[in-house]
Order: C-alpha cells, then structure tokens, then sequence
C-alpha cells in the first residue's frame, strides 16, 4: 500500500516521512511541514493541546491521501498528525508527496493539507499566559 | 430512544461533558437531534458550525439515527 | 541572513534544512525533494553526474532565494543542491521555504525550484547500462 | 585580444577541453564570441541554447568582452 496515515502522541519525524516517500520512481517529493507558531494575532502563545477524534481523524486523512492518488499520479502519499501538548516549535503535522513530476507532488500535498484542515476531526486549544482558545471554533 | 454523544473540542467544554445521554424519539434525524441540542446548549449556536458524525462518517441532516449508532458532535475542525 | 545556500559534494539532509527554516514565527514549511529517478523515458538509469559551475551556481541559487524574500513573506529560505556522482534515490536538491502561512510556501517552493532548473548552470549526465546524455542539452 | 573560455558539461565536450583559448578582436561582444564558437564547433548550434556568463553573471549579447574578464560558455542547464 502506497499510503501511510498516522496520528501520534509522539513527536513526528519529517526523516521517517521522506525515508518512506521516497522510491526509485518518483523525481519529486513536496513536504509541507505545520509547526506551532509562538503568537496568534499578536498574542504569545504558551503551548497548544491537540485532540482528536481518533478513529474517524484516521478514516478522514485515509480519504484525503486516496483521492490524492485519483487525482494526481502519486506514487507514495504520507500523512502524519500529531496529538496531545505541543510546545512552541514543534510539528503539528507532516504531508508528504512523491509524484514523478514535481508540479504534481505540489499540487496534491497543497490539495490534502488545504482538505486536512476543512474535514479531519482534530481540535486545537491555543494556550496563552492568561487564558486559552480553541482555534477557529466562533466565526 | 435513548442516544449517547460524544463531544470533542468546544463541544466537550459546552456540554461540560465528554459524553452526553439524550432521549429521542425512534427514527429522529440529524437535523432534529442538532436542534434539540442547540436549544437546550445555546452556546453551540454561536460556533463557525457544529456536525455530527455517525460511526465515524459525516452524517447528512436527513440521516436517521439507529440504536446502537456511536454519535459523536464535531464543532469546527482545527487540525494541522 | 535568512538565507542557506549550500553546492555540496556530499549527501544533503532534509532534517538539517528542516532545523534550519524551522522558526517559531512561521507555521508553514514546505520542502521541495529532487532525487535521482530510476529511468528517463523508459531507459533504466544507472548513475547522474551534477556538475556546477560553482561561483555562478551559487550566485544564481542566491538570486531565486532573494527574489523568494522580496515577493512572499518567507522568513528562512534553503537551498541546497548536490554535485558529483550520485546513484538512484539519491537526493540532488532541497529546497526549504518557512512562511508564515502555507500558501505563500508553496507558491515560493514551486517558483524556486522552477527557477533553478532553469537559471543555475548545473548540468547532469545520465549514466546508461549503453551510454551516456547531457540532460535536457538537445531540443 | 586572447580570451579564455571555460567550458562545462556538453560544451566541454564539444570543445574536447574545459578551457579554450580564442583570439577576438579589441572589444568583441558577447555576440562576436558566440557566432566565432558556433562557426568554429558547428555541434553547439545543436543545442537547446548557449549563453555566455561574464565574471559570473549572465551576459547581453550586446556586452563588450574586456581583458581579464572570467568568460564561461554555459549550454542548456539542467540543475535540480
């Protein structure tokens, strides 16, 4: 099977996902790496706590990196998100496509971090100094 | 009927409870449990939007929830 | 200086760049990954030659990272390309952007690693079981 | 005026040398020295393209040759 889905409580390693991605076949290999950022808006950010809805977060990242593979010639598509507490820094999440032509690997990992965001049941809590957030959840 | 819901994120914070017991009645829909919890949890009207998946699918309104059925809220995502 | 730019003769390291570009201020990193395909039009492959014209090669990879800083908010840059014989798999170029928000990475990767292939004077020969060819010399 | 010329990849090959020595005229163009090449080694007007750098920067067909300028015949690239 050409795809690997993960949700960890570890941290994640970009190494593993271009070890895994890469194969004889394919030329070119995009990563999009998420990290947590120290400030929101001008606000510093202590820590952020990530939650899932694990069984279907796993389902719906399956269905991203299969419709990547219909719709672009991806050989390897990789998807790793990352849950629990995480400090300033360190990765949220990694996608990483290999296609044998570059415009296609860039294509496909925009299209499946873009669909991660709108459709996997994942949850963040932005933890300032004084007080937290949910991230996106009022208008 | 009684329907056992999960809640996630804000929802959790909203109900004050990771999982919530509702009494509906048989062949109630999506539709009708999302009003019901809107009215009686006010706060969840004022979220970006709020879903509910059965066995770990998005549910459409018109879906029917069975017994048996694992329910779960899902107030606005925020992965990656 | 916001900006790496590395002609090295040894293997490249996605994690170095990775430890580079990543800063608390950007939440969006993305990695283009050029390796050494297995065959070119349906003829196997054994072996590339990169060779660089190396001042110039620098000086032009310094240029698409500049121009990367003046047109999208990006606040690190990598670009790292290898030279000498490399096998099947191996890694030929990485390219690093970190921006604060993913879609300006994406759009400075893509527009970097287009720009390289063709501004930076390196050339690469393809080693057949049969022969050899300068890529991309003949219309 | 003697100009050396360095040579990479096909061009190299064409040349059979990484450096040529060619005698031009005082204030040559660029456009001189690549209609004398390809005059001389009829195999780079094959090519996808050749250009000229001068002192490691990309030359205008119109720019004039100087003395101790570092002159390099860059054919098509192919880095990535």
């Amino acid at each position: 099977m050409a795809i690997d889905i993960q949700l960890l409580h570890t941290p994640l390693s970009l190494q593993h996902c271009q070890d895994w991605v890469a194969g004889a076949a394919c030329g070119g290999i995009v990563h999009f790496v998420g990290t947590v950022r120290e400030q929101t808006g001008g606000r510093p950010v202590s820590r952020l706590d990530f939650e899932a809805y694990e069984p279907m977060a796993v389902s719906e990242m399956r269905k991203i990196a299969e419709t990547v593979k219909k719709r672009w010639p991806a050989e390897r598509v990789v998807i790793h998100h990352r849950v629990g507490k995480l400090e300033i820094g360190e990765i949220a999440v990694i996608i990483a496509v290999a296609t044998p032509h570059r415009v296609d690997a860039f294509a496909a990992c925009q299209y499946a971090i873009d669909t991660l965001k709108q459709t996997v049941p994942i949850w963040k809590k932005e933890i300032f100094t004084d007080g937290e957030v949910w991230v996106a959840a009022h208008p | 009927m009684e329907i056992e819901i999960m809640a996630f994120g804000i929802a959790r914070d909203i109900f004050g409870a990771s999982a919530l017991k509702v009494q509906a009645v048989e062949n109630s829909t999506v539709k009708q449990l999302l009003e019901d919890l809107k009215n009686q949890y006010p706060k969840l009207q004022e979220l970006r939007s709020v879903a509910i998946a059965i066995n770990t699918e998005y549910a459409d309104l018109e879906q029917v929830i069975k017994p048996g059925d694992e329910v779960v809220i899902i107030p606005p995502v925020a992965g990656g």
